[in-house]
Formats: C-alpha cells, structure tokens, sequence
C-alpha cells in the first residue's frame, strides 16, 4: 500500500508547484513572474500571492481546500477511487501503470481530484479540487468517478456544488475512456441543475482541453482567479496551427472576462468572502427555506466590475 | 509489427477523402431534407451541417460534422473542424427538435474541434460543453454514428446520444494519433503506435462496451458506397425504433435515465477503500478530514 | 365608407411597388437594377423577379398571397381592424389621420398587413403578409391586433404560422402603442410555440426596425428572398452614426445568412415548394397524426447551401 | 408653446448625466449584490449590468442599462446603448433567474440599441426579439422601472414585466425625439414637438394604462437622490410583493396568463368590420376571399 493514500499533514509546495516560487532558502521565496523575494511565512499568509505583482502561484488541491474551507470542516470522500488501466496502455516505452505510480508519489497524492464536503464561512457545500501536479489533472476514469459521486452527493444532501479546476488537458492513456468522462461529469450537472441546485466553477491556471469544455464552464456562476490561463487548446497548439503570433493577454482570466465567457476575476483572497455571499443568495433555491437577515459590509468580486 | 499497422490502417481508412462524408448519409436516408443555417449568434460554420426531413416516415433532426471530398471542399469545411459557431447551430437544432419531439441524428467525421484564434476567443470550450450539457437532457431519442473519424471533444459535442454506432472502418479517440505522439513522446512520427495504443476502432470500442453497435464494412466504405449507406440506414432504424418504443411504452424520463447510466457507468477505476481504511493515520491536516 | 376596404380583383403593381420595374409602355418592363427590359406577361409569370439579373422585385401583400397560396384557398381574416390614432398625433403639420387616409388610397388596402388562411400545396397555414405601400409596413397598433389575433386563431386551429413580413421601421404617430407591439406580437408567439405550432417567417425587401426586432425573428425557421435588405437600424442611420463606409453586401439576405442570423436565401420561385415541404415535415407535430410517403424530386432551399 | 416645452424638458431631465442609474439604485436597494459578467458568446457589454443579490430579504436578479456620469464613463458604457451581446447577457440572467426562481428587476436607461455595424453583423434585432419572447414566458415574477431614457426596441427588451414603473421624470418612446423628428420631418432641430407628438411622459402612459405607477420627484432625482431610490424602493418591493401574492395564491401560470393580457390588450384601433359587411363587392380576387 503506497504512502500517498494518506491524507497529507503538511503542504509538500516545492514538487507540486510548476510554476510557483523558487526557494532560494528556508525564510524566503522568490515571485516565479516578477523575480522578487518575499518573505515566505508573508507568503503563505497571503494565500501564495505575491504582494509586489500579485502574481497568484498555483496551488495543490490540499492548498485548494486548506484556504477556501473553513478550518476542520472538511470531510474527505472516496479518497480510495483511484486509476486503471483500462487500455493496457504500454507504447513507445511508456507504461500508464508506472506513469500513475510516479505521478502519485511526487503528487502525495492517490488521485488527481479530491472531493468532499465543507464549510466556507459557515455555509455548506461539495467541493472538488483538481491536483495539477497528478499528470497535469487531466481527466481519467477516477477522476471523473470522483466527480460524479461528488455531484451526485449534492443532490442526495440538497448542497450547491463548487468545483475548483485545473487542468492540463486529457488522459491520453485512457483515450475514450477520458474523454467520455467530458459526458459523463457534465450529465451529472445536468442532473444538478434539474435539482435546482446550483454550480459555482472556479478557474484556475492552468486550465484546458476536457476539464475546460465540459464541467467547468456549465456553470451558474464562474470565476477565475487573476492572470489564469485557461482555454481549450494551448497556446503552443494553436500557434503552431495558426502560424500567427497570439495576442498579448490571449486566453488569460481577464481575456475571457472581457470576451463573455466568465462571470467575474475573482482574487484568491477574495473568493471566501465571494462564494460565502453566493452561498447565501441561493440558500432559499437550495435548501427551500428563508434566509437570514442581510447585513454586508461591501460587495465582494469588484474585480469583476470592468 | 502488424497489430500497430492495423489500428492505422483503420485511421488513413477513416480519414479517406473519398469516403461517404453526412451529407451523403443524409441524401441517401433523409427524404426532402432541408438544410438549416446559422447559429444566430454570429455566423454559419459550414463544418457543421444540420437541418430537418424525414426518416422512414419520421420527421427527424439531423446534425453531422461535413469533410470536404477534395482539397477545396476541405478548406470551404474547415476540414470538418467546427468552430464555437458550428456548436452552437447544432445546440440550436438540438433544441428546435426537443420543442417539437423530433428524434436527433448526429454523423460524427471530425478531427477535433476547430484550435483557431476566433474559436478561443468565441468560447470552443463552452460552446462544446454547453452541448454536452443539452445532449444529457435532451427530451428526444437520439442516434449517433461515427462515420470517419470522431476526435476529441469536437467529436463528443454532437455524440451524447442514447445510441452510438461506428462504422467499422471509423475511429474514434480522446485525440489524433498525431497529436497523442507529439503530446506525450514530442515525437509525431510516433503516430502509428500511439494509434494501436489508443485502442481507437470499432472493435477496441465493443470490446469496451462503450459503442452499441459495428456497421459492418466488408469492402471499405469509399469502395461500396451504395451498401454502406444501406447498411448504415437499417442499423439507424433498427435502434430509434428501439428507443422510441421504450419511450412510448416507458416514458420520456425512463429513456432519459437509460441515458444517464449509459455514461455514467463509463469508466475503469479501482477501489481502494478497505486498504485505506486499514492503513488509517492518526494525525490530520487542518483542514482535511475524512468521514471514513 | 373608402373605396379600399374592398378587396383587390386586380394587382396593383405600379404604385405599391417602390423599387420595382418602371414600366415603358404597357408591354415590356425595365427591372429597377440591371436595366434591362423584360416582356410584361413573363416578369408576372416569374413572380416579378428578373430573368436576366435575378432582382426581386417588391410586392404587395396582395401579390404575395396569390404567388404563395393555392389559387382561391385564402379566407381573409379581420379585414375590418384599422389604424386609430391614439396620441391625436398632430405636430409640424403632420396629422397622422390624414396620413392613414392618404397612404391607404396609395396602397389601396386598409391596413399594413393581411392576414388569414389558406393552403400551400395543399397543406393550412396561418399566413400573415404586410403591405409595403401602407406607411412602409410600419407596426402600429391595428398591424399588431391583426397578428395577434391570427396567432391566437392559429393556435385554436392547430394550424402553422407564416409570416411574410417587410418593414421600413417603427410607425413613429402611434410612440410607445407601436413599441408595445413589438411585445405582443412576440408574446403570442410564446404562445403558438408552447403548442408547439411552428412559425415559419419569410424576410422581404426591405426589413427593418420594430418587426425585425420581434415577431419576425423568432421563428423556428427563417428565409428570405435573394438580396433583401435586411436588419434592425438603416444603413444610413448606422453610416450617419459610425462615420464609416459600410462593407459591400452588408445587410443583405446573404450577409445574414453568413453571419447566421438565417436559415436559408429562398428564391420566389421556390418558397412554395419548401414551404409545402417543411409543413409536410411538421405536420406530425402539429397535427398529431402520422404523415404520408415521402416522395420529393430533389431538395428546395439550396441556396442556403452556402 | 408651453406644452411642448414641458415634454422636452422631461426628455432633458430624464437625460441628466447627475441622475441616478442602474448601478445606483442597485447600491441603494440590493444587498451583497454580485455582479454576472458576459453573454458566453462574444464579449462583456458594459451598457448592460447584471447580477444577483437580496432584495428586502429575498434573493433576486437585477439588469439594468448603465450610462455613465460623464464623457469617459459613457464612453465606457457606450452611453448605455447596448450591443446583441448585452442582450444575451440579460437573457442569460433572465434564464438563470428562472432556473432558481429568483424575480427579476430591470433597470431601464438607455437612448436605444447601439445601432453600429459590429451589432449588425451579430444580430441586434434578433437578440431583442429574442429577449421579448423569454420574457413574455418567463416563470418568475418580474418588475421594471424606467429611470431616465427609455428608448425603442432597446428599452424595451428588458421591460417586457409583470409591472412596469416609471420616475416622474423618465421618458418612454419609440424613439428619441430627435430620431422621430429627422424620420418624419428630415428635421431634428424639431425634437421638441417629437417630444410632445410622442407623448412619451410618465403622465402620457399612465394615462394610457400602459404602465403601473408613476413614483414622484417632488425635486428631481439628481437633486434629491436619497429619497428619490427610497421611494423606488418602496414601489418596487409593493408591486413585487403584490404579483409574488398572485403567484403564491393562483400559481406561476396565472400570473403568466396576466402578462400576456397586459401586453396582449396595448394597442388602439378601430374595427369596421360591420361597415365592410355593408359594402361587400360581388367580385373576388383569384387567390383573395373572405369569411366575413
Ligand atoms: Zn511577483
Ligand atoms: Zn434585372
């Protein structure tokens, strides 16, 4: 039994995060985009946002949780689902089942998402979380099981569903089998919304291929955190294919604020107090009861507002 | 090594210029068809074709990706690849045939989705997911055959169907051989491989339990046309009639929950539960708990 | 009692008809855009569209019904609804009364649109068709009360809807009476749609304003004739507005078509058949019975097979 | 003409850049309001607001044109002239208030759809069409209020409501003044007759029964904005709570039933159908008859 079925008492940052800090040493970390040293307790603290060029470092799904939930209210589920090999997939040297093994390892991780229920400012909700550093949270058949269980969840304890994504595309080594879990995932919200229950989707960098044109965005409401990279094929794809030089900006969070497709640009520090509020607005439509009294201090997503 | 030769073999069959492409399909099995335009957004994607007629006496609704035969065709279709443009027509048609109970028939020949600037910009991904969200609750019977070669999502966007037949000399895969040699081995030329590991034909598709039935081709279909689209036209009759009457006999809601299961119970994952379980460790992170 | 609220026994081409063919003598016609000079007897048996050039000439509400409809199968309806003037409108020495009573000895119809029943290829319709000649098919409310009311009709009788419509914009002398009938028209095609009657809606030169952006454009199908122009503001008010030099073809038939806002460009000569076609097609829905064998020559609408 | 004078003058009020506007009353009357961005088309329109929040308790979807306060925020907003994809952003909003069952509030300010070529190309006039069918069918209740310029096809394709108010001094036509004077009279130094031919005052249309209540400015709003967004306020939440009572007692398609007479019974005509029967003609056109 592989050490990465346990849940993980501490966050293993360096090997999760592609694109996140350099650690020059203990006490201090280097901003991956604009090179300067913060101070790293500041760091965590400020949700791994850099505060010289709010640069938001990617997270692990464990970080995910930790900065969105509120504290100990989270309640893991089916941790044990995890990969196949439905295609013996052994070509060119590369062996799926070894691929799995090594990803799982360094991801500290039994699988790429990780579903449960919690709290976020005292409002319940399912949750999801991709685990980018899992093969890049690309869609296999655990993943998608994952998911549906989630959904399906939601819909048995009447709770609003919220995923929180990445991705780097498909599970090439599970071919149909990913890419049915595009239908399979998006069938199940569907059921969701029959139940007049709602879907917040919450982008984040990087997101692509399948999680992007299935789950992900048919939601009610989606955001996606500042400077997030998101699309359905890759830049590198598209410029290659093109022969044209991609515009400055193209596929970021703002980019797809600006050409309709998300609702707002949610900052990390801000996606507590955002998703609480909505949690709150369709408390009636969920639970079928009345809300409590109104009492706000500002409106939260202001970003957004362009 | 002959097993890889075969699975590419099956992709140059598939990709064939020559092979019948939807609009074939549709003049042979669709009485008066009258083709519908426009996604009345922005504008009308020819990789899509779509429009209404008859099937053996039924109005039905038809949906299919349209390859060019030749080179010129091909550049006029985009090569078969939709944009978000030719999603969004066939989301519409989808829709105009659940208001009037029409049954959906989609033919699926793409190499994927359209990866251009505009269709980023004009959302490729939520125009394919907003269809495979439409698909799931469609209120209608639906029928799906892959009929050259089903890529990707540009694939799936228009497969969500109660039924999906392939031709026997068709494909279908999360990616093309190509793409899935460059992606994982930065080594295209690895296609052939990645074609025989991709488990991307009709049988590997049976086998899996995931396509309902093979349209058999015992001369290729570009050499017996005729009897393809034949054969093609009985298998499509044989399984509406099926799913209409299981809709007439059980209801609309029992065909949609059939639907559901169909791709709710695709997957191949292990459970490991119980070892989990066993192997219980006694310190938590904060915020992580489990109810195991 | 006016001479116009009897119907028509004879067309009445030359006045109604304000970019169609000047006429030279009594036999020949010139075709208002290639010039040319066409035997009169031919142009009427070619529905008015020009051999050499294919201009479709515009046509009366009148010559509409009869090129469409099988001879003597319509049965007008509501022919005595007419213009009231509900704001007494009287400004600048414009007195909308008097505007009524001249435009509609001009048109020789009482109103700006006719509607009622009749057969295509022998297949009911509800059809509606608007008179150009009338204040420039302006929706006012008599125009409005007569739509609705055979929506209403068509709903009591199972039968499709066909709107042929042409309009030069709001009628300004009736404000917000003629506004609101943009949503009444539109509503009662909520209606017709939740019973699932379909509307077929034919766009004729020139298309603009009010109907455009209502009962007009929310049909299940949507043709129109080679060339019409059409669209919500006028070219030279979006010339004035923009100070730019708008692009060849913009507005017409086949531009909307490009852009996707229609189903097919229908030649004249061939809406009777696709239309006969498409009721054929919805006659199960609508009907609720089974249809006959299919036995068709070829497809209409080609020209939508861009 | 002192007549004339007094329908200009509301149009210049009702134009008045220090007026409130949608983002205002929102400020004002909903709590933890969360703006929605997007039509998941084609862009963001900024001439279009959107968003859900609580409404005295009660969680709601607002849409509201928005104009700006001055030069640069109106040529931000485009001087709340929305393009197609404003309109698809409110028919967005409008669907998912219905999803959830949340009343709808629309906020109406605007001189009229944006009549570029950009709106041209991607449907103008079907994206307001298609907002006046969704919302003469849409299953929740739903109010508008006109607080400044209520202009055309534009205004109207997210007011077609339950109720529609109006401030004492907002305007209402079918087109601007200026417009109709150059329409009819090639002449738009002439909008101050336009303005009172068009009858186009809260007090012209309450007259004419076409809207529900007129909420008074005792001083203009820009001069009193406080109270003026109270007393909207208050009218909204009395004719929400009356048709939200309707709802409640006779069900959502009573209420539905009660919308479609409101719009269905707007118009002014004669019926001489009597007179006709008097002086039928002995001849019949070949294709023209009549049921008289
Ligand atoms: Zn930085
Ligand atoms: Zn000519």
């Amino acid at each position: 039994m592989p050490d990465f079925f346990r849940r993980k008492p501490t966050f293993n940052r360096d090997d999760a995060d592609q694109d996140g800090p350099v650690v020059p040493d203990g006490l201090w970390v280097k901003c991956h985009k604009c090179k300067d040293l913060v101070y790293s307790k500041d760091f965590e603290r400020w949700y791994r946002v850099c505060p010289k060029c709010d640069h938001h470092a990617r997270l692990t799904a464990t970080q995910r949780i930790d900065y969105l939930l509120d504290s100990g209210s989270f309640e893991e589920w089916d941790r044990g689902i995890v990969t196949a090999d439905p295609l013996s997939f052994d070509a060119n040297g590369d062996v799926y089942k070894e691929k799995v093994q090594k990803t799982a390892r360094k991801a500290d991780q039994p699988e790429s998402l990780i579903t449960g229920r919690g709290r976020i400012r005292g409002y319940d909700a399912v949750v999801s979380a991709t685990e980018f550093a899992f093969l890049g949270a690309s869609m296999g058949s655990a993943f998608g099981e994952k998911f549906v269980r989630a959904v399906e969840r939601a819909i048995e304890l009447r709770l609003p569903f919220i995923s929180i994504s990445s991705s780097g595309g498909a599970r090439m080594h599970e071919s149909t089998f990913s890419l049915m879990q595009m239908a399979k995932t998006t069938a199940a919200l569907s059921r969701l919304g029959e139940h007049k229950l709602p879907h917040f989707s919450i982008l984040t960098d990087p997101c692509y291929g399948g999680v992007t044109a299935s789950y992900a965005t048919v939601a009610d409401i989606i955001m996606a955190e500042p400077g997030a990279m998101i699309g359905f094929a890759g830049p590198r794809v598209i410029e290659q294919i093109t022969r044209q030089k991609l515009p400055q900006g193209f596929q970021t969070a703002e980019f797809l604020l600006e050409h309709g497709m998300i609702d707002m640009v949610c900052r990390r520090s801000e996606l507590p107090a955002t998703l609480s509020l909505l949690l709150l607005h369709y408390a009636d439509a969920t639970m079928g009861r009345h809300q409590p009294e109104y009492a706000y201090a500002g409106t939260p997503g202001e970003e957004g507002d362009s | 090594m002959t097993e890889v030769t075969r699975a590419w073999d099956r992709v140059q069959l598939a990709r064939k210029p020559e092979r019948p492409h939807s609009l074939d399909y549709i003049a042979a099995m669709i009485s008066g068809f009258v083709e519908l335009h426009g996604d009345r957004r922005y504008s009308d994607d020819p990789a899509i074709v779509a429009g209404v007629g008859a099937f053996n006496g039924r109005t039905v609704m038809v949906v299919g990706h349209q390859k060019g035969a030749n080179t010129r065709e091909n550049l006029d279709r985009n090569f078969g690849m939709p944009g978000p443009d030719g999603y969004r027509k066939a989301l519409r048609v989808f829709r105009h045939a659940e208001k009037f109970g029409f049954p959906v028939l989609c033919f699926i020949d793409t190499p994927g989705a359209d990866p251009g600037l505009g269709s980023e910009e004009r959302g490729q991904a939520t125009a394919v997911a907003e269809n495979l969200l439409e698909l799931a609750s469609l209120r209608v019977p639906s029928v799906s055959v892959v009929i050259g070669e089903g890529g990707s999502g540009g694939a799936l966007a228009i497969s969500v169907t109660d039924r999906l037949l392939m031709l026997e000399n068709s494909v279908y895969a999360v990616a093309s051989p190509e793409a899935c040699a460059a992606i994982l081995w930065k080594d295209s030329s690895a296609a052939p491989d990645a074609a025989e590991a991709l488990k991307l034909t009709a049988q590997d598709l049976m086998g899996f339990g995931m396509i309902d039935e093979i349209i058999p081709e015992p001369e290729p279909a570009h050499e017996a046309m005729d009897a393809t689209l034949q054969r093609a036209s009985a298998a499509i009759e044989r399984h509406l009639s099926e799913i209409e009457k299981i809709t007439a006999e059980d209801g609309i809601d029992h065909l949609l929950e059939l639907r559901y299961q169909k791709y709710r119970n695709i997957g191949s994952w292990v459970d490991r539960q119980e070892e989990i379980l066993t192997e219980l460790p006694s310190s938590f992170a904060s915020a992580v708990h489990t109810n195991d």
